[in-house]
């Protein structure tokens, strides 16, 4: 079967004034149409670098070391740049984080609205013009006409963050790639927004990769979730498995640091330390410092990824233990 | 906008204000007193008494400065001690010369400038980026005088295809525009200099920005990214630089207006000064700190044209 | 919570910030950060204050330490009214008043060792010797949960979550009974954050101290408050205990900030209330219930007459007139 | 309104020109503007190039022998010593068709002494108590005391006679009106200035159409347009370009000993410059003939105050004069102790000075005095020499009348200190002896007394002379008949291009 | 007890160095900027030994030996007009010229860092600072120099002065800028919640962070500064004869372009070096100090 988006043993490498460092370590998953997939993890687990690295946008330094991206079935790695160029904002469009930062402050709305769609479909002004007054109005941005002349300045943040939305859409992608399309936003904004993305996503079938650190969103919109830690994944697997059942002791931590807005008596756990930087090379498991399971093993060898069940895995050693006490228990 | 205007052009005022004072009291400190410049060495002291009380130099300095003032007022800036004429009149015949001058080396310190900074940002660390980067810091490290003789030498001299002296030609006829070339290119060279180093730092930095990223993931070309997305963006801080240096264009004119003979605003200003010819001085002065305070409103206006979260209102 | 003792009353706090323009460059408008604020903090509590970005979190905690100059109102610590006093005379209150900030790496200088930076405050406020001052520095490095080695190095030098906890220790160092944290975990990591929560909840025990827990993440402030404040756009709205206010908020606004919050829990069908349009910007004032314009229940009322501050049981206040 | 470059730059360009179709015009390139048109107004030498063309006096000095000769003047008579009948040519008119006659003469003179006029050349007809107009073409100039100088102060530029009615109804300082070989066209202030020629000249008009002064306000770029044919024609050139203007190919040179003096002076009134024994010690440590050898023949090396282009000059000056000799001054310095304290050199930024103020400085110090520089902008310079703030100054005299009289009188004599006399010298005897010069009509007498002030002048060195000048002009190869003065005016009057 | 767990050994190990001493390793990574530097300390050395690398004093004249060119025996770069030994002039120069430079720019800075600190930290004193500044800066800088000259009299001195307070508002106009963004800094706000004065925040605090704009610009005005004296020189306001003060001696070589043309070229090489290595020490310190070129090429 050809999946909308495969990535195999992913490995991106950073050249820096001290050397190289690999941010993505080894990191597959796939997707389907129509499907959303989170990527969660802290800060600097290298979430932005993957999803980056799926449009070819990594940073001057930044390059794929290895492994193969194929978007429908098409390797991406090592494709050219201009034919990258024609499936960016065409058949894989982006989100960004910082509504305030993404879009240009010296071109009106407009004008950076018809851009992909005067690169990619060769519409005319007038009829891009017209095409991304329907885009905005499709977003939920009251009067679009007059929204098209205005500088991004003149618009709040999450107006801001409708148009880069819209402006993603604007060639019906079959793959959205957003990264923490609504950090920035407030609460009752994000919802709109989360909403708002949710929606087109049923209407245009794409399949979605969304990048986010909030274990709240990721409950209210993933399909499939990915938890990355220091540059690797560390689990994968439904949303409903990944919040009920998780293996990871990370994933584990993650889940019971977030303070439920629900649970007044709840006792916070504390996952000591934090996280390691990129180039730190750790023998053994890279979250073993932290892990309060840490075996000897977990020091010493890097644990490979283990099947907990279909579509659910885990790269942890305890994991072996788990799978070796079940079948143990089963035979 | 025309609040910023009328506000400017009220400081304008005061400045110029301030200025006259400034350069008058300066001038009157100075040693070197116009009537023995003008007597010159065989004049009596009765001769030079006569001459001060005909300039009015034995009047309190402060009510020669009101009295100054009083006529710039109705528009009167006084006469040349030198040669009697209306100072007005003097910088209005050599006025043209100078802002063709200036005009001109703007216009290639601009387009060498910005041309070289994009070219080095878009190369960085390349040998074209060393090679801009080297002239261009050649450029600020030369000395006006020293280039402009040398061009004059090469071009003028030895190749003869271009003339050396004056402005006399309007700029439009071919006998003009090869007149204004070595000027300009004389001037223009540090101001490009500066210009190419801040395009450079500047491009560079807005190369990194998120929107850029933005325009990439969309499909834009590169070369769209950079002349449309990039370029605008990254003119915004050249365009204060470009202000501020017209100052020292301003003041680089003295040099190369002496270098190639040309009858300009410069030149009567170094001259007034020399000869201690005070109304030809506060004239000139007025004047060129004029023009570089237009020039920078005119900046800003570029800078509120080019960047739509600028309003001064 | 009984036998609550005032720490802090505040009546009618307004802090403004002129809009300048026009050509002699005069204050065209205000924003009104702060509005006509008033409320009262217990010694020891927990007082978390919510509301979205911009609506005058920030500027009610800075004003609250005489960082902002307020525009109106009256502030008493301890009974005292501190709201006017000279520079000088503030300087016995900030020892006892201080602030922990959102981004650690922000509000450390970068060119100073952390040793230095907090012995500095004991240079500004005591007469200890070096070595006296050096002690104490070492001692509260401890307190933090970090190490004496650390002394010697740089704000760069540590991760996020330490650079937090060197922010504690600088608020922490001269004893205050009140420290407003502004948003003190809020660019933190959950695992990170939930680390410096409980330092700050196990400093509280320990010396009694009051907080103003300001954060726009409702999670972390039902985590950590005893009482609660809403803003929104430089009014309050509500305020109650923090059972009061998420099982039986009353405001519109607190229900929709609420039920906009993304619950953990995967499959959950949300009854989001949905507010339409976004946040008035401060300098366009509504007139009436600054609410009003994204108002679910809003009445033509609402739009003319600015709600009253009503107690509508004990130490539960809301201003809405539709309740 | 003035020609425009390139039309010289073809007609220039004599190397390529075979065909004998230059046109008859040439443009004079000078480093500053005239201050003015005016001989009555102005005092300065750019000034006087141009004046010289539009303008004519009385008498001029012959360019060879430098003596006076008649121009708008037929003859003169003497009827005794303080009485100067002048006849005048007749049938001459100005250019604005003014005739010329006494009635002019005595106008420009009574404008010339009149204090209201402020003008700065006053002094030159000082002397003369009355002007007369006996009949329409005879003048009487009476003075109280016999005058020497009279046809030389006549001769000079600034005595030259200008048109009544232009002088009253317009400015002749901007409209100049004369009776000259060349009619004044325009002025393009700073840029340039052009003459025409004045078909209806009394003499035989002059063979150039046009003539144009262009400002050039760099040597070395003056050269340059020299070498590429956009001028024609320079005059004072630096002894460090002369070498580049004599490499030109197209360029001839001129070169004459002129009537110019440089020379170091003593602040007389200050200590130690009043001693003799010091000034003796510098004439002594200087050696004026490795200075004059820097200037690539553009100097002449002579110690006398007098030059020998100058009225009053005397072999014998030169030779009595002290003579290099670094031991002599070594020791005068050791005995006396002039080397602890340090001497300042005053020098103005400009001409030679500079350069005289190097060499000097580095003699001096071989010498063993301590020796500074101070170089000052012309104007401040003026101003304190004047005063006398200064220890020692160099300084240059031009002398435009080419007589004695006329440099001792205004630099040395002690009714010009706070004025011309910079040196302060103040001696009774010399002081005599040049009035002596001055009020003496027999030229012969007064030769004898300005020889015999210079002798005393010399022995007393209140003066060290540096050099005397060369007068040089550069033109290009097409011009001929040109003849440059030793006082370094020059007319274009008799001037063709080939 | 809990985060030091992450920090290896080796991170700590690597983190040791200062900030400036990390600065100087990364400006050590720029080609161009370590030529700068070469050039610069070869001019301080030049500078310091210069008695010892000449065989003739800077003034020592020569008239019979005047104009040689370079390579003549025992004038390695030749003599100029009066016979002097170029190479010591140079030598000598680069003493005055590094003097020069140094002094004007240290007295531009203390000059515009203290206008620039009190208009940026200060509202009230930003208006009328600032304007003060605009009128200085609305004088074409020569203009400016001329007139102070004029005023008190040429010598090096005053040029040096002249510079120097043309140079104030350039300096003044950058601290006041950084101080505006820096004063906006939480660290800033900590500060005045720990309740520290505004001495100690704006010279401890303030002031530290402004540096790298302030070294940068420092660099580059050092050589604007030398320029500005060989322009002052070539209009007759410079250094004194017979200083062997480069510009001055560019703008008297200018007259022997055509018969020695090395007295101008020699001391015009020397002052574009020197200019040259100053920029690009500077654009190599501010690449240093910025945070975003921490990536290698
Ligand atoms: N241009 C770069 N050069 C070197 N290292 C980089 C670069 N960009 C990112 N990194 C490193 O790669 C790692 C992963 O970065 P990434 O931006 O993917 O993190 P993230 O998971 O998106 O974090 P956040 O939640 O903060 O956005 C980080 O440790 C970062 O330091
Ligand atoms: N120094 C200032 N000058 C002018 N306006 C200001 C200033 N500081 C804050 N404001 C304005 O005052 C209002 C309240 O700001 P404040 O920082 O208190 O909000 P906040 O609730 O803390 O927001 P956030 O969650 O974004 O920190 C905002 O509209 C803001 O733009
Ligand atoms: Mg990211
Ligand atoms: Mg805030």
């Amino acid at each position: 079967m050809e999946h909308l988006l495969q990535v195999e043993n992913l490995v991106i490498g950073f050249r820096t004034a001290k050397g190289t460092s690999q941010a993505v370590r080894d990191v597959s998953f796939s997707l389907e149409e129509g499907e959303t997939l989170c990527i969660v993890g802290e800060s600097g687990s290298g979430k932005s670098i993957t999803s980056l690295s799926l449009l070819g946008l990594l940073p001057e330094n930044g390059d794929i070391a290895k492994g193969s991206i194929r978007f429908k079935g098409e390797e991406l790695v090592g494709k050219k740049e201009e034919a990258l160029r024609k499936l960016r904002g065409n058949k894989i469009s982006m989100i960004f984080q910082e509504p305030m930062t993404a879009l240009n402050p010296v071109f009106t709305i407009g004008y950076q609205l018809q851009e992909p769609l005067i690169i990619h479909q060769n519409l005319s002004k007038q009829e891009a013009r017209k095409r991304s007054m329907a885009l905005l109005a499709e977003v939920g941005i009251p009067n679009p006409k007059e929204k098209l002349d205005q500088y991004p300045h003149e618009l709040s943040g999450g107006m801001r963050q409708r148009v880069m939305i819209a402006m993603a859409l604007a060639c019906e992608p079959s793959l959205l790639i957003a990264d923490e399309p609504t950090t920035a936003l407030d609460v009752t904004i994000q919802a709109q927004i989360l909403d708002l993305i949710d929606d087109l996503k049923e209407q245009l079938g794409m399949g979605v990769v969304f990048v986010t650190h909030d274990m709240g969103v990721v409950a209210e919109i993933a399909d499939k979730v990915m938890v990355m830690y220091a540059g690797e994944v560390v689990e994968t697997g439904d949303v409903k498995t990944i919040f009920e059942d998780p293996q990871h002791p990370y994933t584990k931590g993650l889940l019971a640091a977030v303070p439920n807005v629900d649970d007044e008596t709840q006792e916070l756990s504390i996952i000591p330390g934090s996280m390691p930087s990129v180039d730190d090379e750790i023998e053994g498991c890279r979250f073993h410092p932290r892990c309060p399971f840490a075996m000897d093993i977990c020091k010493q060898k890097k644990p490979p990824v283990m099947n907990v069940s279909e579509n659910h895995s885990s790269r942890c050693w305890l994991q072996e233990v788990n799978n070796h006490d079940k079948s143990t228990v089963t035979s | 906008m025309i609040g910023l205007i009328i506000r400017r052009l009220g400081q304008l005022v005061l400045l110029l204000f301030g200025i006259s004072f400034i350069v008058f009291m300066s001038m009157h400190i100075a040693p070197g007193d116009p009537a023995t410049i003008i007597g010159g060495p065989t004049a009596s002291e009765s001769d030079l008494e006569a001459i001060r009380d005909e300039l009015g130099l034995n009047d309190p300095v402060l009510v020669q400065y009101a009295d100054y003032i009083k006529g710039v007022v109705q528009g009167d800036f006084g006469f040349s001690y030198q040669t009697a004429q209306p100072v007005g009149e003097a910088i209005a015949t050599r006025l043209p010369n100078t802002i063709k001058l200036a005009t001109a080396s703007m216009i290639v310190a601009v387009i060498i400038g910005i041309f070289a900074g994009m070219i080095s940002a878009m190369k960085q660390n390349s040998w074209l980026d060393v090679t801009s980067t080297t002239f261009a810091l050649a450029g600020v490290s030369i000395p006006n005088f020293w280039l402009g003789t040398m061009l004059i030498l090469a071009f003028s001299v030895n190749l003869q295809w271009l003339p050396i002296g004056g402005l006399s030609e309007p700029f439009y006829t071919t006998e003009g525009f090869k007149q204004l070339i070595l000027p300009a290119i004389t001037l223009g060279t540090g101001s490009a200099a500066l210009i190419a180093r801040m395009a450079r730092s500047s491009m560079l930095e807005v190369i990194r920005a998120d929107y850029i990223r933005t325009a990439k993931a969309k499909g834009v070309k590169q070369r769209s990214i950079i002349w449309v997305h990039a370029l605008r963006n990254a003119m915004i801080p050249v365009i204060t630089v470009i202000g501020i240096n017209f100052g020292g264009l301003l003041g680089g004119t003295i040099i190369t207006e002496q270098v190639f003979a040309i009858n300009g605003v410069g030149r009567l200003m170094i001259d007034a000064i020399a000869s201690r010819d005070f109304p030809m001085v506060q004239g000139t002065v007025l004047l060129v700190a004029a023009i570089f305070v237009i020039v920078n409103l005119i900046v800003d206006i570029v800078y509120a044209v080019i960047d739509p979260r600028i309003s001064y209102d | 919570m009984t036998n609550q003792q005032s720490l802090l009353e505040v009546e009618d706090l307004k802090t403004y910030y002129p809009i300048k323009g026009g050509i002699l460059n005069r204050t065209k408008a205000n924003v009104k950060a702060v509005n006509d604020v008033s409320l009262e903090v217990y010694e020891g509590e927990t007082l978390g204050i919510v509301g979205e970005s911009g609506c005058g979190k920030s500027t009610l905690g800075r004003t609250l330490l005489g960082l902002e100059k307020k525009t109106g109102g009256t502030i008493h610590f301890r009974g005292e009214d501190i709201g006017d006093l000279s520079e000088k005379k503030l300087k016995k209150y900030k020892k006892d008043m201080q602030m922990i900030f959102q981004d650690p790496f922000a509000s450390l200088n970068p060119r100073q060792k952390i040793g230095n930076a907090l012995e500095e405050i004991f240079i500004i406020h005591t007469s200890l010797s070096k070595s006296e001052r050096k002690e104490r520095v070492r001692k509260l490095l401890t307190e933090v949960g970090l190490k004496e080695e650390h002394y010697d190095r740089f704000p760069h030098e540590f991760s996020g979550g330490q650079r937090q906890r060197i922010g504690i220790a600088r608020a922490i160092a001269l004893n205050p009974s009140l420290i407003v944290c502004d948003e003190a975990v809020s660019a933190l990591d959950v695992s990170v954050q939930a680390q410096i929560i409980t330092l700050l909840k196990e400093l509280q025990a320990k010396y009694h101290l009051t907080y103003l827990f300001i954060s726009h993440d409702l999670g972390v402030v039902r985590h950590i408050s005893d009482r609660v404040l809403v803003m929104y756009l430089g009014k309050t709205v509500e305020l109650g205990t923090t059972e009061q206010i998420y099982n039986n908020a009353l405001h519109p606004y607190t229900k929709a900030l609420l039920s906009s919050i993304p619950r953990p829990i995967p499959g959950r069908k949300r009854e989001r209330i949905k507010l339409q349009g976004d946040l008035p910007s401060a300098s366009n004032y509504p007139t009436g219930c600054p609410f009003h314009t994204r108002c679910p229940i809003a009445t033509a009322q609402c739009k003319e007459v600015v709600p009253e501050w009503r107690e509508m049981e004990a130490g539960h206040f809301v201003a809405c007139h539709e309740i | 309104a003035c020609s425009s470059g390139s039309d010289d730059a073809s007609g220039g360009e004599s190397s390529s020109g075979g065909s004998g179709d230059v046109p008859k015009e040439i443009t004079y390139g000078s480093t500053t503007d005239a201050k003015g048109l005016s001989p009555i107004d102005t005092n300065d030498s750019v000034s006087s190039n141009v004046i010289t063309q539009v303008y004519e006096t009385l008498f001029r000095l012959n360019p060879e022998t430098m003596e006076p000769e008649p121009l708008l003047a037929e003859s003169y008579e003497t009827p005794d010593e303080n009485t100067w009948v002048i006849k005048l040519n007749e049938g001459i008119t100005f250019h604005d068709g003014t005739p010329f006659n006494a009635e002019a003469v005595k106008y420009t003179f009574d404008e010339l002494k009149d204090p209201e006029r402020a003008a700065p050349r006053a002094s030159l007809l000082e002397p003369i108590a009355s002007i007369e107009v006996q009949d329409e073409y005879t003048v009487v100039l009476k003075t109280e005391q016999p005058y020497g100088p009279m046809l030389a102060a006549l001769s000079h530029t600034n005595a030259s006679i200008v048109s009544p009615t232009a002088d009253q109804e317009g400015d002749i300082n901007r409209e100049p009106v004369g009776t000259g070989p060349f009619v004044f066209e325009a002025w393009n202030e700073g840029d340039s200035l052009s003459l025409t020629k004045n078909e209806d000249y009394w003499r035989e008009p002059a063979q150039l159409e046009k003539v144009t002064f262009k400002i050039v306000p760099e040597y070395s770029t003056a050269i340059s347009m020299l070498q590429t044919g956009e001028i024609q024609f320079l005059d004072a050139i630096p002894s460090d370009h002369i070498s580049r203007i004599e490499s030109l190919d197209n360029v001839e040179v001129q070169k004459k000993e002129g009537t110019r003096v440089s020379y170091l002076g003593f602040n007389m009134e200050k200590e130690p410059y009043n001693e003799l024994e010091f000034r003796q010690a510098v004439a002594y440590a200087i050696d004026q003939e490795a200075y004059v050898s820097q200037l690539n023949g553009l100097g002449v090396h002579n110690e006398s105050i007098i030059g020998p282009r100058v009225f009053g000059y005397n072999e014998e000056a030169n030779e009595s004069a002290y003579e290099f000799d670094l031991e002599k001054a070594k020791q005068i310095i050791e005995e006396n102790g002039y080397g602890n304290e340090t001497v300042t050199l005053m020098s103005p930024n400009r001409d030679n000075y500079m350069k005289m103020a190097e060499i000097v400085q580095s003699q001096l110090t071989e010498a063993g005095l301590k020796v500074e520089i101070e170089t000052m902008e012309w104007g401040a310079y003026l101003d304190a020499t004047r005063v006398g703030e200064h220890e020692i100054s160099f300084s240059g005299w031009a002398n435009s009348t080419a007589d004695g009289s006329e440099l001792l009188y205004p630099n040395l004599h002690s009714d010009n200190i706070d004025a011309s006399n910079n040196a302060r010298y103040n001696n009774e005897e010399f002081n005599k002896l040049v009035e002596e010069s001055r009020v003496t009509v027999d030229q012969e007498v007064r030769k004898e007394k300005l020889h015999a002030a210079n002798m005393l002048a010399i022995e007393d060195a209140p003066w060290i002379i540096m050099e005397h000048g060369m007068v040089t002009a550069a033109f290009d190869k097409s011009i001929k008949g040109f003849e440059i003065d030793p006082t370094g005016t020059w007319s274009l009057y008799r001037v063709t291009r080939e | 007890m809990s985060a030091e767990v992450v920090l290896g050994k080796k991170a700590v190990a690597e983190k040791k160095d200062g900030f400036f001493i990390q600065t100087f390793k990364k400006l050590l990574k720029n080609k161009l900027a370590v030529f700068g530097l070469v050039i610069i300390s070869l001019q301080i050395i030049l500078a310091i030994f210069a008695p010892f690398l000449v065989s003739y004093g800077p003034n020592e004249q020569n008239l019979a030996l005047t104009n040689q060119g370079v390579g003549t025996e025992g004038h390695i770069l030749g003599t100029d007009n009066y016979g002097r030994d170029m190479w010591s002039r140079i030598v000598y120069g680069a003493r005055i010229s590094l003097v020069v430079g140094i002094s004007t720019v240290a007295i531009g800075l203390v000059g515009g860092i203290t206008l620039g600190l009190l208009a940026g930290y200060f509202k009230k004193l930003d208006n009328i600072i600032m304007r003060f500044m605009d009128l200085l800066f609305a004088f074409p800088g020569i203009l400016l120099a001329m007139l102070i000259i004029a005023t008190l009299g040429t010598s090096l001195v005053n040029v040096v002065i002249a510079i120097s307070i043309w140079s104030i508002p350039g300096f003044a106009r950058i601290v006041r800028g950084s101080v505006l963004s820096i004063k906006k800094q939480e660290y800033i706000l900590a500060m005045r919640s720990i309740g520290a004065s505004n001495t100690r925040i704006l010279l401890k605090h303030i002031l530290p962070n402004c540096t790298a704009p302030i070294i940068v610009n420092a660099t580059m005005r050092m050589g604007t500064a030398i320029l500005s004296t060989a322009s002052l020189s070539f209009l007759g306001l410079g250094a004194q004869p017979p200083t062997p003060e480069w510009g001055a001696m560019i703008a008297a070589g200018q007259d022997f372009m055509w018969d020695a043309p090395h007295i101008a070229i020699i001391p015009g090489v020397a002052i574009m070096l020197t200019i040259f290595a100053f920029n690009v020490v500077g654009d190599g310190l501010r690449d240093a100090l910025d945070p975003n070129m921490d990536i290698q090429a």
